[in-house]
């Protein structure tokens, strides 16, 4: 029993809201032993954050709970509210995803941290100064003196973070619970911080629990998995068995369905999970993945129970070991060839962008994209990868007429169109496309699905007869795998993947030869990415459409794109064939990028390029390169001075850097 | 500092600009209404004649802008010019003696439905759901629903005329000054205090719900900190800053409440002077108090404003951001 | 033979003790507008009356006239008129009073830059002479035999020829009353203290009069439960039934106003008299009475349907109009109107009776077909703009105690006041004949043959109203007489 | 619209206050027919009767007038100014805060300035000087001048509301398809605004009820004989302690009416937030 410092024995959470009760967290069971970290893996609504607040007891007025979670031996649920304010921050500390959100933003940021070792260890104003200090320069932050006095919205994001993680760190507590830290921020920040993490670890010698919805994150810092579902956990065993062996259909869709390292579009297709994590009621029994798996069968909801699969290694399927499974996991789904069109000149440049800028603002200047020349080839995808705010969108916007560009232009067949939409000719118009990252917002709430898809038609394509209209709503609905029924919904009562499907459909409705896609997947979950990865490449391979797709997950834009441009402060970094790139990157920003992308291959560890500071101030104009305050490649004050010239690897790759090859 | 500085003087440019458009507006509205002013001061029995020639002598007949300039400026160099009653004797000679008894009341006011309403308002938000809370509320719902007038007769009927511990009328006896009868501010004060005290707590109450609800509160409370500290120290200053706000938009309210409370207890103030002058359509009287409230009214909003910006961190030092 | 009373009244005034505290009536009145005389619209009263003072005074309980400034007069025929002025009075700022300041008076009416409010009744003077300090001669330009009765009117008090009033009058008020302005906080308040140097010996027999500006009756009314001020004057019926309750307070009527309701007869509906007669029909006295001021007919209120007072020596006792709908209708039909007709009725909604008399007559005229749209404006307004151009009216008139001077402002042809838009040469002839009949009993014969005539085609209501005053059971001799001027320096405190 | 039952079956509160206004409706469309005293006819004999007698449910007043088809009556007006007010001041405050907003630059700042000087006068005084002059304040005026007053509220709401919607993608979207200004700005982003909207037109009904009543006290409201609230709370308070009710009953229908809508306010404010 003392092997354990939490102990937590079927714990049942339930709300009740609106339309009746329903069950957050489902008879869960789970041991944590001294100094082992696990993390908690599943898509969203799951009820992993449910699960960690409620070790907190910190839960919501209208939440009941039920069972019991032994810290130490004591049950916490046991305990009086004074109790537990001993115990948290103290004995059991948290990090949440939003580290914004997570500091008060009219205090200091030493006082907040302060007042924690003065609170639980009694500690004088100096000595928890002091110890705040010490827990800051744990974390790596430099000028740790200098931090304490800002406000929380002085520093950026990744500090911001690294800062309530030291917070958490101030009383050395037993157990840490980390609520998807690191989700918000940048890749190459993410890497950092989780390297900090698994150093933490292995110096204070605490216990753990990472909560991730991405299992490549899990892998850097827990040894053991714990797969939730619908509020019950699925699966969960030591993170070399569960990737090498998932037993439980949902694991293995969620390994399956994210397109990792080396798999492209070309090869396979990505594995979906149809339907979205539904809610259970409180008296729904059996398998809560039933609905969703393709290898149901009646013994699902009648004998549904934990098996042992291995040494600590236990699964929620009694169909774990039937024969019908195959057994073989990378199994994957070979895509359809792409048709080759005869008549199509594929050579020809369907947009190109010639020294492109834009500066927002008047009296405050951004320059948010500062010179760039790329084209796009029809019916190809060119992928856009880069950091948080380097003008990924801007340019996508810029392209799809949002507004003019402020210097440069932008040639689509033959026609000049660096104009905003509202001095464009209607042909343009219809022949751009966008689709949003956040589909919930791009969809008009109070419009319906027939309105939102039709509106487009009449517009673009004339399409003014309503019958005709809807015949046409109703056959572009079905390509994109949507019913009939949804002609008359509204945005909200669509999820987030079908949402999404809408806004694909009303792109495509008229046929468009580009459409630009800005990180279209990124508010969804990793299964309904998949699927709407898979849509999107599908209906490429048909409709001979070309895409810009812009994503900061390099995973992504490896699966999907044909070329990839790596952009860096509004400037590209680097630009070529997507295999070119990806194996044989110059740019030692690209470097970086791809060393920080999470493995999920818990047996293909990297390392990873840790790059230090952030993004130069968008306010400033750069003269020399932009990357050069965090370039681990730096080769002296050139690359502070002198913008880097092309260096032309191929005809098709090229990069911007002092290095040469 | 420097920004608050700038901001400072920003808004007090703006507020100049205000304010001569104002003026003008307010005297273009007060001289093209109907109503004949020397017909009103004469009475019935005026002959045209006299009419004529009291319009005559009072410059009446001027053009509308030579008058607004005559007015202006005057007003810049700080006369209000005379009422159009008693020639020969100044507004500035009416009009302080009334706006320092206007604010002495409004203070009065200020410092007792502020401070309360934020403490029960605070309460009712941290106990939402309670019935701490829905008792708060439902009162605070009640006072904000009666209108001054409705309240200010109650708080007549009960504490003047029944048990007489306030006087009904707040008249101050000849020869003495307001500050021998501060016994008549208290019941004007509390009608204004009731309104208010509605309003503000409510603000004040869902305001701190929400911080209640925030990220941060969460985040210090998982940090161990005791509910009372965490009230205290962590939220509420951010659920004061909203309040400040509406404490400054709610200004307006307070000025109409004023003139409402003045006329209804007979109170020798601002509100009750502006009155007098609407209702004897004393133009350059009508014309001064107007003015006034704006200047009144649109400082104490500036005040609420820079107030507001100092103690939110995040506006004091934006820019700041290395 | 006139100075019997004030001597009579320094008789009874006790003299002041030395170590007596301070005798003070304190007085809660409208805000004033202006006040200076001459243009002073009337309010205020008690601060006027006793600052300053008039050749002669109505005595209010005699209806005489009494002698003031001037302690005799004569008259040649009504058109020469000698005044023989008081010896030995001062201003408050210690100058003689003597017959050039009358002449100053007088002539300071014609002042065309003034707008002097007595402009047009003195127009009718030629000359005025001095003819030595305690004599003055006013020669008129033609008989007038009620002349005198003008030096009664509050606009009339007697000014001080050297004194620069039109800068002071507003701020510091000077004359020679019994009272002098001793400090005035614009719209608040006034103080006013006993003059040392009145002339009537005995009088004043308070030290001071407190006089506060109260914009709202309810709160004058108040301060008065509440023992702030011992006077209110020009309360309102309703207030007079919340005071009639309370001990230590009374209210009393010195006197009565008048509220004209008339018809516009120059255009239909009301040019024909038997639309006049069906809606004098329809009113009922009683009700008018009591809805308007809670008060019995004849008890406070009175009716009838000329321009004289009931109150008046020369009012005719004329029968009452019975309530008659049936005949209201009838002659309604007659005239052409069977199923009613609809017209307007404007009215100064912020003057005392105005609502209520307004609302009332609405009410009872509906039921003879009378559809009356109410529109009520606040004074100045009704006043300015729609006074004399509307079919019928409700306007507030001041009693006088010579009636003549109204009659032709009023009811004859080509009068600035005329609301009836009335030209009926019988009566213009009448009112001709009135003004200039210097024989009394000839000229109340012509009073008679005026009423009889409004009595059956006269186009008039005359309502007469209270003018209500609340006061301390304590203050003792309050006096007020038709010419709305309260007369302190005869009050006192016990 | 479900979630709306289901909230209101668990607010007892918001029951009664939707009650309260129903009933007050009902008053107003149908009430005077169910009287038997009209709001002007003055029973001259029975002034200051006390509730319940002769007929007078609610008393009457020194002139002899029923109250309650004076309050009754009075809620025909109080509510008409009421409605009028809060439509007109949120249709002109919609009108001036979208295009502000939407098109931003020079006329948003130009508004800006406008509304400032608007604000500058407390609504209330505006609304009282305004009418005092006038002296004539009849449905019609009274309904514009405190519309105007309560313009620079909505408006400012209104361009707030249109300012988060602005940039939401959907707006984008439309704008790339080429819709004109007028489509986006009433089309697209309007149905998104009316929650906030209606919350603040609810409030604005309160308010203007509120100031109706406090304008009828000061005298400048509606002119008799159109029974005013507020009007008879002033005109009956020298009454107040012979005839109680005269003051009592008009107050208690400002209250009840200013506090049932308050409530429906809150509440709709609480649903709609939910919808988002
Ligand atoms: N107070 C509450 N009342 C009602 N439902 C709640 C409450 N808190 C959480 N939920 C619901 O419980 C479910 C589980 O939520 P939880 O936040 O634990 O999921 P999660 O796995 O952390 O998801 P995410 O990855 O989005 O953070 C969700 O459907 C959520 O909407
Ligand atoms: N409307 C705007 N006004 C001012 N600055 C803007 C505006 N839109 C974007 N920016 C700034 O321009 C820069 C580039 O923004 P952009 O949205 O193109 O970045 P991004 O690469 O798409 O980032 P993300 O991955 O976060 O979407 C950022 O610094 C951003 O803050
Ligand atoms: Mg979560
Ligand atoms: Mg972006």
């Amino acid at each position: 029993m003392n092997d354990n410092i939490l102990e937590i024995e079927n714990l049942h959470v339930r709300f009740s809201t609106f339309d009746g009760l329903f069950s957050a967290v489902n008879n869960v069971s789970l041991n944590l032993g001294y100094n082992e970290s696990i993390g908690i893996i599943g898509e969203s609504g799951c009820g992993k954050s449910t699960l960690a607040f409620t070790v907190m007891r910190y839960l919501a007025t209208n939440a009941q709970v039920e069972g019991a979670i032994r810290f130490k031996g004591i049950n916490l649920l046991e305990n009086s509210e004074k109790e537990m304010e001993s115990v948290r921050g103290n004995r059991i500390a948290m990090v949440f995803q939003n580290p914004y959100s997570s500091l008060n933003p009219s205090l200091t940021i030493g006082f907040q941290l302060d007042e924690v070792g003065m609170h639980h260890q009694k500690l004088s104003k100096s000595q928890a100064r002091k110890a705040t200090i010490e827990a800051l320069e744990m974390m790596n932050l430099g000028d740790p003196k200098g931090i304490v006095r800002r406000y929380p919205h002085q520093v950026s994001g990744g500090i911001q973070q690294r800062i309530c993680i030291a917070m958490a760190l101030l009383c050395k507590p037993d157990l840490m619970i980390l609520d998807e830290p690191t989700t918000a921020l940048d890749v190459t920040t993410e890497a950092v911080i989780l390297d900090s993490i698994a150093e933490l670890r292995d110096t204070l010698k605490m216990s753990m629990i990472y909560i991730s919805h991405d299992i490549g994150v899990i892998n850097k810092v827990s040894e053991n998995i714990v797969v939730m579902y619908s509020g019950e956990i699925v699966e969960s065993g030591p993170k070399k068995q569960i990737f090498e062996n998932p037993v439980h259909p949902y694991t293995r869709a969620l390994i399956n369905c994210m397109p990792r390292g080396g798999v492209v579009k070309e090869k396979t297709k990505l594995n979906t999970i149809a339907g979205y994590v539904k809610r259970r009621g409180v008296d729904e029994g059996g398998c809560p993945f039933a609905d969703r798996c393709d290898k149901k069968n009646d013994t699902c909801i009648s004998k549904y129970g934990t098996k042992k699969i291995g040494e600590h290694h236990y699964a929620a399927c009694d169909r774990a070991y039937a024969e019908d499974i195959p057994d073989k996991l990378k199994v994957r789904i070979t895509p359809i060839a792409r048709k080759k069109d005869p008549d199509f000149d594929s050579e020809r440049d369907l947009l190109k962008v010639e020294d492109l800028h834009k500066i927002y603002g008047n009296k405050r200047k951004v320059y948010a994209v500062n010179g760039i020349e790329f084209s796009v080839k029809p019916h190809s995808i060119l992928g856009i990868v880069g950091e948080s705010g380097c003008g990924k969108s801007t340019t996508g916007h810029m392209i799809s007429g949002l507004f003019p560009p402020s210097k440069g232009r932008i040639i689509f067949g033959d026609t000049d169109i660096s104009i905003g939409w509202n001095k464009r000719d209607k042909e343009t118009l219809k022949n751009i496309q966008l689709i949003f990252q956040n589909p919930g917002r791009s969809l008009n709430p109070s419009h319906t699905v027939e309105k939102i898809i039709g509106r487009t038609m009449q517009k673009l394509a004339n399409i003014n007869n309503a019958k005709e209209r809807r015949e046409k709503i109703i056959d572009i609905l079905r390509k994109v795998d949507l019913g009939k029924e949804y002609l008359e919904k509204k945005p909200r009562q669509l999820s987030g993947g079908e949402q999404q499907r809408v806004a694909i459909a009303r792109s495509l409705s008229i046929s468009p030869s580009l459409i630009v896609c800005d990180e279209p997947t990124s508010a969804l979950d990793v299964s309904v990415q998949a699927s709407v990865l898979n849509l999107l490449n599908d209906l490429q391979v048909d409709t001979h459409v070309a895409y810009l797709f812009i994503s900061h997950d390099l995973n992504v834009i490896n699966y999907l794109s044909d070329y990839i441009m790596v952009m860096y402060a509004g400037k590209i970094a680097e630009y070529g064939k997507r295999d070119e790139v990806m194996e044989n990157s110059h740019h030692p920003y690209t470097e970086a990028l791809l060393s920080a992308v999470p493995e999920v291959d818990p047996t293909k560890q990297k390392d990873i390029i840790e790059l230090e500071g952030m993004l130069p101030d968008p306010a400033k104009k750069i003269k020399g390169c932009p990357f050069a305050g965090r370039c681990h490649k730096q080769v002296g004050e050139i690359c502070v001075k002198e913008y880097p010239p092309m260096v032309q690897l191929t005809e098709d790759h090229y990069y911007f850097c002092h290095i040469k090859p | 500092m420097k920004r608050l500085m700038e901001m400072f003087l920003r808004r007090l440019g703006s507020l100049l600009a205000t304010l001569v458009v104002m003026s003008f507006v307010i005297f273009l509205l007060v001289e093209i209404m109907p109503g004949d002013v020397a017909q009103m001061i004469l009475g019935q029995s005026a002959t045209e004649e006299a009419v004529a020639a009291l319009r005559e002598a009072r410059g009446l007949n001027d053009p509308l802008l030579e008058r607004y300039g005559r007015w202006i400026s005057g007003v810049v160099v700080g006369d209000l010019g005379d009422s159009i009653y008693m020639q020969g004797v100044s507004i500035n000679s009416i009009l302080w003696r009334k706006v320092g008894h206007s604010i002495i009341l409004a203070m009065t006011a200020f410092i007792i439905f502020v401070p309360l309403s934020i403490f029960f308002g605070v309460l009712a938000g941290v106990k939402e759901k309670k019935p701490t809370d829905s008792i708060i509320s439902f009162f605070g719902l009640a006072t904000m629903a009666l209108p001054e007038f409705v309240s200010g007769v109650i708080l007549i009927t009960v504490f003047a005329v029944q048990l007489k511990w306030f006087p009904i009328v707040s008249v101050i006896p000849i020869g003495e000054s307001i500050w021998q009868n501060l016994n008549i501010v208290v019941l004007p004060a509390l009608s204004i205090t009731l309104v208010m005290f509605g309003y503000i707590s409510r603000m004040q109450r869902s305001s701190m719900i929400s911080v209640m609800n925030s990220d941060y509160i969460r985040a210090a409370t998982l940090k161990g900190m005791p509910r009372r500290y965490v009230i205290f120290r962590h939220a509420l200053k951010n659920a004061m800053l909203p309040t400040i706000t509406i404490i400054g938009m709610n200004m307006g309210w307070l000025f109409g409440g004023l003139v409402v409370v003045e006329t209804l207890f007979g109170f020798p103030g601002m509100g009750s002077l502006l009155m007098t002058a609407i209702k004897t359509r004393d133009v350059p009287l009508i014309e001064a108090c107007v003015l006034l409230i704006t200047v009144i009214y649109s400082v104490s909003t500036m005040i609420t404003d820079i107030m507001y910006s100092y103690l939110n961190p995040r506006i004091r030092y934006q820019g700041g951001q290395k | 033979q006139k100075d019997e009373t004030t001597q009579e009244a320094a008789v009874i005034g006790e003299p002041v003790e030395k170590e007596a505290p301070v005798k003070q009536i304190r007085v809660a009145e409208q805000v004033p507008g202006l006040i200076t005389p001459g243009v002073w619209d009337g309010q205020v009263f008690s601060m006027n009356s006793s600052i300053y003072e008039y050749l002669i005074e109505i005595n209010a309980e005699t209806g005489e006239l009494d002698p003031v400034l001037a302690t005799s007069w004569e008259t040649n025929e009504g058109k020469v008129w000698t005044f023989k002025l008081r010896q030995g009075v001062k201003f408050h700022d210690g100058s003689d009073f003597t017959a050039e300041d009358v002449k100053y008076t007088i002539e300071r009416t014609q002042d065309p830059s003034l707008g002097h409010l007595k402009k047009t009744d003195f127009e009718v003077v030629e000359s005025v002479r001095v003819v030595d300090d305690y004599t003055v001669q006013v020669t008129l330009k033609e008989a007038r035999p009620t002349f005198v009765y003008l030096f009664t009117d509050y606009n009339m008090a007697i000014l001080s020829s050297e004194y620069d009033y039109a800068s002071l009058g507003e701020s510091k008020p000077m004359g020679t009353g019994p009272f002098m302005m001793s400090q005035l906080v614009p719209k608040e308040s006034a103080l006013l203290k006993k003059n040392p140097n009145y002339w009537a010996e005995g009088l004043p027999k308070i030290d001071q009069i407190a006089i506060y500006f109260v914009g709202d009756i309810d709160a004058s009314i108040s301060m008065l439960e509440s023992d702030r001020v011992d006077v209110v004057p020009f309360i309102t019926p309703e207030i007079q039934q919340r005071v009639d309750g309370i001990d230590g307070i009374s209210v009393i009527s010195p006197y009565q106003e008048q509220r004209f309701i008339s018809m516009r007869v120059d255009e239909a509906p009301f040019n024909d008299n038997r639309v006049r007669l069906a809606f004098k029909y329809a009113m009922d006295p009683k009700v008018i009475a009591r809805s308007t001021a809670k008060m019995e007919l004849n008890d406070g209120v009175f009716y009838n349907e000329t321009p004289i007072m009931n109150m008046l020596a020369e009012y005719k006792e004329l029968p009452l109009r019975e309530r008659n709908i049936a005949k209201a209708k009838q002659l309604l039909a007659e005239a052409g109107y069977p199923n009613g007709l609809s017209t307007e009725l404007y009215y100064a909604s912020d003057h005392p009776f105005g609502k209520e008399l307004s609302q009332t007559v609405k009410e009872l005229a509906a039921e003879a077909g009378f559809d009356i749209e109410l529109k009520g404006y606040t004074r100045d307004v009704y006043l300015s703009q729609y006074w004399l151009n509307v079919p019928i009216s409700i306007t507030g008139w001041g009693g006088r105690i010579d009636p003549s001077m109204l009659l032709s402002l009023a009811f004859k042809g080509g009068g600035p006041w005329n609301e009836s838009h009335l030209d009926e040469p019988v009566l213009n002839d009448l009112i001709e004949k009135i003004s200039s009949e210097a024989d009394p009993d000839q000229r109340m014969a012509y009073y008679h043959e005026l009423q009889e005539w409004f009595y059956n085609n006269g186009p008039l209501i005359n309502v007469q109203v209270p003018y209500l005053v609340a006061i301390k059971d304590n203050v003792v001799g309050y006096r007020q007489p038709l010419t709305m001027l309260p007369q302190y320096k005869y009050m006192d405190i016990l | 619209m479900k979630y709306f039952f289901y909230q209101l079956k668990k607010s007892p509160l918001a029951m009664v206050g939707i009650a309260i206004i129903v009933f007050w409706l009902i008053a107003a469309f149908a009430g005077p027919s169910m009287i038997s005293f009209t709001h002007t006819e003055m029973d001259s004999m029975n002034q200051m009767a006390a509730p319940g007698e002769y007929g007078h449910v609610l008393g009457t007043d020194s002139l002899g007038r029923d109250i309650l088809s004076r309050i009754v009556y009075g809620s025909r007006s109080i509510l008409t100014v009421a409605l009028l007010t809060s439509i007109f001041s949120t249709v002109v405050g919609i009108l001036l805060g979208f295009s502000a907003g939407y098109f931003g630059g020079r006329l948003d700042t130009a508004f800006l300035r406008g509304m400032d000087i608007l604000m500058a006068i407390p609504p209330l005084v505006l609304s009282m000087v305004i009418l005092g002059i006038l002296g004539d304040s009849s449905i019609a005026s009274l309904t514009i001048i405190v519309s105007i007053a309560f313009v620079p509220a909505t408006a400012r709401v209104s361009r707030g509301v249109l300012l988060t919607e602005k940039s939401q993608e959907y707006v984008s979207a439309a704008r790339i398809r080429g819709e004109n200004h007028l489509y986006i700005m009433f089309v697209e982003i309007l149905p998104n605004t009316m929650g906030p909207i209606i919350v603040e037109a609810t409030a604005r009904f309160a308010y203007s009820i509120m100031m109706v009543a406090s304008l009828g006290f000061l005298g400048v409201g509606l002119q008799p004989p159109t029974p005013d609230w507020g009007m008879m709370v002033i005109e009956n308070k020298p009454i107040i302690a012979q005839a109680p009710w005269a003051v009592l009953f008009p107050a208690l229908a400002i209250a009840s009416l200013v506090i049932a809508i308050s409530i429906f306010s809150d509440f709709v404010s609480k649903v709609l937030i939910h919808e988002r």
